[in-house]
C-alpha cells in the first residue's frame, strides 16, 4: 500500500462552465482517506504544468476517488481535459484532516470550499448547519447534496441569483446572534477563500472577546501553493503562533499546510 | 565497449567513488528537495539510493522567507523558500539518528552568513556521528562583504572554501552557483581550496510579476528556477566544468528521468543529484537507478564508469 | 492611475521612445526570428509592429554552423544557426528595398568576429537608406582576443561599444548576453561606453546530449536556449538593468503573450521582442499589442508609459 | 484567406499501435496544397512540447486536411491525444511540391514517406510504379490504396512479413537492371528515411556514370528539425550545390527544407 499510486479516470464530468467532477479509480490498495485530507494530483503529462496540484477528497468509496474542482489556471485546465481511461499519479491521502464534531456543528463553505467539507457533513448527517456562499446561483455546486445531508441550510449568493443577496459570513453572524446565549457552541468548520476566512476570524474574535459567549471551536482549511504536498519543500507554510518560536523577538513559527495542515485552529493562524 | 559473451546475464556495476565515498550507484537527492529523508522514506526505501543530501543547514535555526515562496513557471519553478531550516544542533538531535539507520551516505548541505558561521557550522556537522561528508552552499550573500554572493564572486569562494576546508576532514563538496560568467573558473577555484569535489547546478535567479498587481508574485521578489527548463543550462555547464577539473562532479538541474541523469553522466558528472522531479514523483530517484542499469546492459556497458565523461564533440 | 471619466471611450496611448526613435508601440520582434520580414509579411501588417529587427548581419556572408542546428527542449528550444546570413551588402540591395516600403524603423542586429568588422559593419549599414537604428549583438566570440565572447568580458564590451558608438550616429542599442555573473554591470559599461538603449537577453548557452550516440545533438555541441523556459530569468535580469541604467530597456526571452510582455515592461522594459513565438504563431505579435490595449483599458492606464518601471518591490 | 488558421479536429484514428491518421476541418478558407507540401500542426496547448511539428499533406478535400503519422516523440505523442472537437492552429501549405510528372512515374516511399508521396500518386492515378518498403507488415501503412492507385507495386518488408523480404532499393534496383536500354527513363520520385535516400543517389549515381543508362530525374522529400517552417529560423538547411557558394573554396550553399525544399533534386543534395 503506497500513497504514491496510479489512478484510472472513471468520467471527468463538468457540472458547468467552472467546475467538474472527476472520478479515479486506483489501479492500486490505498489508504482511507479522512474528510479534510488531500491528493496530489498529476494534470498533465509534459513538463508544463509541471507540478503537481493538491485537490481535496470530495468522495471516497470502494475503489473510486472523487474530486470536485474549478478551473482556474493550467494546471485545472489541462486536468479538465483527462478522459475515461487515462491514468494519472497521485499521492495521498495528505495532511492531517478536521477533528471528528461532537454532535452538531456549523460548515461554512465559499465556493469550491464545498469540496472539502461535504464529506464531514456527509460522514455526520444531519449534524451540520450548512453556510455556503458563492457568487452565483451556477457556482453553487453540489448544493442539492449538500442540503441533503445538512440539518438546515443558510445559503448566498453576490449576485442574488439564489439564496440571500450578501456575504456567508454576515448570514453566519446573524445566525449567532440569534441563538440563545446558552446554547451550546458548535464547533465550526470552514474551508473557502482567504478573505472569508479573514472576516470569520474577526466574527470569532469578537466572539472570544467577549466575555458573555462561550468559546467557539473553528478549524479552518488553509491553502498556499504547494510544490511537493508531502512536507519537504517548505513551500506551503503559514504563520502559526507558538510557545517555542524559532526567532524569540516573535511568537510564531512556520508550519507546513501539506502536513501540519491543511486543517487549523483558527485561532492558532496569524491573520495578516 | 564492455561487451562479454554472456553480458546480457551480468548485472553492470553502478557504483561510483565520490570524493572517497563509495555510492552503490550514482543518484543522490538534491538539497532542499528531500527534507532529512523522513518524509519520503514512505515512498521508497532510501538504502536504494546512492546517497542522501539534507536540506540546507545553518548554525542557528531560520525562520525563511514569507509566502508566497513558490510559483510554477514554464517547465520549471522559482523558489524562494529562503533557507528555512532546524539549525545544524537540531538536525543532529532529531534528524540523524533516523539517517544512521540506513546503509547510505548522509551529505550534509549547509551554508552561512559569513565565513566564521560556515566554519562553525563544519565544525560542528564533523564531530556528529552519522555525517559522510559536506555540502557547502555558496549561493548566498556574505554579510560582512555587503551581500555579496559568496559563490558569484571569486575571491570571496575562495576564501570561504579555504576556510571550511581547515575546518573539517569529511570529504567536502562545493555546491556551485550557475549565476556566473565562467563556471569552469569557479569549479577551478573550489578545486584549488581543497574541494573534494563539486556540485552544480544550484538554481538559477528569476523572477515572476503578477502584472494586475504590478508586484513580484514571489514575495522575496526573486527565486531559484529549477526543473527541466534549466537541464540544458546545467548539462552544458557540467561540461564545462569537466573540461577543467580532475575533481568528481555531482550533476543537477531539472532531471526528471533515467535519459536526463545520462545526459549529466556522459557530459561528465560523476554522480547525479534529483530535485524538484521528486516533487512530481516520490519514486523517481529509484526509477532512475533501474533505467540507468537497463540503459547499461541494453547498450552493452558493464561499468557506469565507462559512459562518464564520455561525450565526443564535433 | 489616469482613470478618466470616460476613460472606457479612450484608446490608450501604447507608443513609446527608444533611442529617439518612436515606436507605435512597444511591440519588436527578436533578431534571427522574424528574417528581414519578408516571409513573415505573409501572416500580418508590418506596419503594426513597433520595429522590426532583422537577422543579425555581418560585413561578408556566412554559411553557419553544420545541422542538427535546433533542437526542442522543455519549454524551449536550443538554436545553433551559427549567424548565418547574406551579409551586410546583399542585405542593403536586396532587403531594404522591400523593408523601406512601411512605416515603422527597421533596427538593424550586425555583429563581427572582430572591433574592426564591428566597426566596418556599423559604417556599411549607416550610409544605407532606410536603416533607423542599429542593434549590436555582443554574444559573439571576439576571434583577436583569443574567442573571448565579446558580451562577457566587461573590457571587451566596453572596447566593441566605444569603438562602434564613434563608427554611427544612428541610435546605437546593445544586445547583452545573460551568460554573465553581474548583467547590470555589463548595462552600465555598455550605457557608459555611449549606448543609447540595451536590449536583453540573447540566449543563454546549453546543451542537450544523445544519449545513444554519446554525442551532443546539435553539430555545434551548445546552443543557445530561448523560449518560456528562459523567461524568469529574463525578467530579472531586466529588473537589474533598470535598477543601474537610465537608457531604455527593450526586454526578451520566452515572450509569448500578452500577459508576458507586460511582465518585462512593468519591471523596467520600454519595448518587448518577441522571438521564438513567432515560430509558434506567427501573428502572435499582433495579439499581443491587442492584448496590451486591452489591459490598459481594463486597468484603467491611458498610456503604455504609466506602467513601465512601474513594479512594487517588497 | 491567411496560411495561419485554426482547424477543428473531426477524428484522429488509430491505424495501429504506431500509425494515425488526423482529419481537420479548417475554419477559414485555405490554400489548395500540392502533394509534397507539409503543413506545421501545434500538438499541444501548454509550452512542452513548444514548437509546431512538420507533416506533409495526404489528402485534402474540400474543408477537409488529413495527415498521416507515425509517433516518435512527445510532438507526436501529443498530437495523438487530439480528440474529435480540439481546435489546433496549423501552418500551410508550406514549401515547394513535386514536380507534375509527364508519364509514367516511379514512387519510393519508406515507411511514413507514403505520406507524403500518396497524394501525387492519388493525383495521376495508375501512373506510378510503387515501391514501398517498411520494417513490418504492420508498418506498410494505406497499401491498399497505395496499390489501388499504381500502374504496379513492389513491396518490401525487413522481416519479410509481407511482400519480399529485403531493403526497397535493392527491388528498385532489380527494377531497373529489368528495362531494357531504350525504355524511357521514368522520373522517380521518393520520400523516406535518410539512409534509403542515401542508398538511392548511390544507385542514381551509378546510373548516371554509366554513359550507356538515361539521365533519371530524381527528386527526393527532405527531413530536418524545423522551428519555424516558413523560412526565417535557418533550422532546417541542407547542403545544395552551387554555382554561386558562399565561400568560394566550397562549392554548396545551404538551403532552407522548409522553403526551397522539401523536394529537391537528389542531384544537388550532398549526400555526406
Ligand atoms: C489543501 C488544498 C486543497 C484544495 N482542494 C481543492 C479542491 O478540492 N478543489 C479545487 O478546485 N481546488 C482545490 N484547491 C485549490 C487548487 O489546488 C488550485 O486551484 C490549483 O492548484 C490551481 O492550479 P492551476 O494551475 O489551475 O492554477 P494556477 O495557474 O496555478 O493559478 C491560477 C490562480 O489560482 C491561484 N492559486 C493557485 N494555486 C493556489 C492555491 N494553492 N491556493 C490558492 N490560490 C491558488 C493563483 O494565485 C492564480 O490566481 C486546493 C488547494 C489546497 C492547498
Ligand atoms: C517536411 C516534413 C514532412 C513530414 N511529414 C511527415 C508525415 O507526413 N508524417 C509523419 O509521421 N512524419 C512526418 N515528418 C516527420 C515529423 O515531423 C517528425 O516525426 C516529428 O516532428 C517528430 O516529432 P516528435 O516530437 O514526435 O519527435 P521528437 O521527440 O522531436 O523526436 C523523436 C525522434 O524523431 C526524430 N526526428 C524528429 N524530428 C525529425 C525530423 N524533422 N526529421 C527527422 N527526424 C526527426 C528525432 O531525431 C528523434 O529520434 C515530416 C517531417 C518533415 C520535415
Ligand atoms: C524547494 C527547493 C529548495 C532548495 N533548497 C536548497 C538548499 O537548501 N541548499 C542547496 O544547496 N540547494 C537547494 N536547492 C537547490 C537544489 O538542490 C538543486 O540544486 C536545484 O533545485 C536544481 O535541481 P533540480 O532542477 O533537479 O531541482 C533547493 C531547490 C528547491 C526546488
Ligand atoms: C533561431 C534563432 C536565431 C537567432 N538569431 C539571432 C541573431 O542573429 N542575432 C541576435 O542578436 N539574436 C539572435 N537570436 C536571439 C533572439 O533575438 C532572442 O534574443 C532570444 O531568442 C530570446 O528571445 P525569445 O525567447 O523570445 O526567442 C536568435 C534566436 C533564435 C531562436
Ligand atoms: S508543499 Fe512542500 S512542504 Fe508543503
Ligand atoms: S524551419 Fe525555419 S527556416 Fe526552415
Amino acid at each position: 500500500m503506497s500513497k504514491y499510486f496510479k489512478a484510472k479516470t472513471v468520467d471527468n464530468i463538468s457540472l458547468n462552465k467552472h467546475f467538474r467532477l472527476l472520478n479515479l479509480s486506483p489501479l492500486s490498495d490505498i489508504d482511507i482517506p479522512q474528510p479534510g485530507q488531500f491528493y496530489m494530483l498529476q494534470t498533465g503529462d509534459t513538463c508544463d504544468p509541471l507540478l503537481k496540484r493538491p485537490f481535496s477528497i470530495f468522495r471516497h468509496e470502494e475503489n473510486s476517488l472523487s474530486f470536485l474542482y474549478r478551473i482556474r489556471g493550467k494546471g485545472t485546465l489541462s486536468l479538465s481535459r483527462l478522459k475515461s481511461g487515462d491514468i494519472i499519479n497521485a499521492i495521498g491521502p495528505l495532511g492531517n484532516s478536521y477533528p471528528v464534531p461532537d454532535g452538531d456543528f456549523i460548515a461554512l463553505a465559499g465556493g469550491i470550499g464545498i469540496a472539502s467539507l461535504l464529506p464531514l457533513m456527509r460522514k455526520f448527517k444531519e449534524r451540520a448547519y450548512l453556510f455556503y456562499g458563492a457568487r452565483s446561483k451556477e457556482e453553487l455546486v453540489m448544493m442539492d447534496e449538500a442540503k441533503a445531508v445538512s440539518k438546515e441550510s443558510f445559503i448566498t449568493t453576490d449576485d442574488g441569483s439564489e439564496g440571500k443577496k450578501g456575504l456567508i459570513t454576515d448570514s453566519l453572524m446573524k445566525f449567532f446572534n440569534s441563538l440563545p446565549i446558552t446554547h451550546h457552541p458548535l464547533p465550526l468548520y470552514a474551508c473557502g477563500p482567504t478573505p472569508m476566512l479573514r472576516e470569520l476570524y474577526r466574527i470569532i474574535k469578537s466572539k472570544i472577546q467577549n466575555p458573555k459567549s462561550q468559546i467557539i471551536e473553528c478549524y479552518v482549511s488553509m491553502e498556499e501553493y504547494m510544490a511537493c504536498g508531502v512536507g519537504v519543500c517548505l513551500g506551503c507554510v503559514v504563520k502559526v503562533r507558538s510557545q517555542e518560536p524559532v526567532d524569540s523577538s516573535q511568537k510564531w513559527i512556520y508550519k507546513r499546510v501539506c502536513k501540519e495542515g491543511p486543517v487549523f485552529d483558527i485561532k492558532d493562524i496569524i491573520w495578516e | 565497449m564492455g561487451i562479454t559473451p554472456n553480458s546480457e546475464l551480468r548485472i553492470p556495476n553502478l557504483s561510483v567513488d565520490i570524493a572517497g565515498l563509495k555510492l552503490k550507484n550514482p543518484v543522490m537527492t538534491a538539497s532542499g528537495t528531500f527534507g532529512y529523508g523522513e518524509e519520503y522514506s514512505e515512498f521508497l526505501d532510501l538504502n536504494r539510493l546512492g546517497a542522501i543530501v539534507v536540506k540546507g543547514l545553518s548554525i542557528t535555526p531560520r525562520q525563511g522567507n514569507p509566502t508566497p515562496r513558490i510559483v510554477e513557471t514554464p517547465a520549471g519553478m522559482l523558489n524562494a523558500i529562503g533557507l528555512q531550516n532546524i539549525g545544524v544542533n537540531v538536525f543532529i538531535r532529531d534528524k540523524l539518528p533516523f539517517l544512521r539507520q540506513f546503509d547510505i551516505p548522509v551529505i550534509v548541505n549547509f551554508f552561512g552568513d559569513s565565513i566564521d558561521e560556515y566554519i562553525h557550522a563544519a565544525e560542528m556537522l564533523s564531530n556528529a556521528e552519522g555525517v559522510h561528508a559536506l555540502e557547502m552552499n555558496i549561493s548566498c550573500p556574505n554579510k560582512q562583504a555587503g551581500w555579496i554572493v559568496f559563490g558569484t564572486d571569486p575571491k570571496t569562494m575562495e576564501q570561504v572554501v579555504t576556510a571550511v576546508r581547515k575546518a573539517t576532514r569529511l570529504p567536502l563538496i562545493v555546491k556551485l552557483s550557475p549565476n556566473v560568467t565562467d563556471i569552469g573558473l569557479m569549479a577551478k577555484i573550489a578545486e584549488n581550496a581543497g574541494a573534494d569535489a563539486v556540485s552544480l547546478i544550484n538554481t538559477i535567479t528569476g523572477m515572476v510579476v503578477d502584472v494586475k498587481k504590478q508586484r513580484p508574485v514571489l514575495a522575496n521578489n526573486t527565486g531559484g528556477l529549477s526543473g527541466p527548463a534549466v537541464r540544458p543550462i546545467a548539462v552544458r555547464m557540467v561540461w564545462e566544468v569537466y573540461k577543467v577539473v580532475k575533481i568528481p562532479i555531482i550533476g543537477m538541474g531539472g532531471i526528471i528521468n533515467a535519459n536526463d541523469a545520462l545526459e549529466f553522466l556522459i557530459a561528465g558528472a560523476r554522480a547525479v543529484a534529483v530535485g524538484t522531479a521528486n516533487f512530481i514523483n516520490p519514486n523517481v530517484t529509484i526509477e532512475i537507478i533501474e533505467g540507468l542499469e537497463k540503459f547499461l546492459i541494453d547498450e552493452g556497458f558493464s561499468d557506469i564508469n565507462e559512459i562518464i565523461g564520455s561525450l565526443k564533440i564535433s
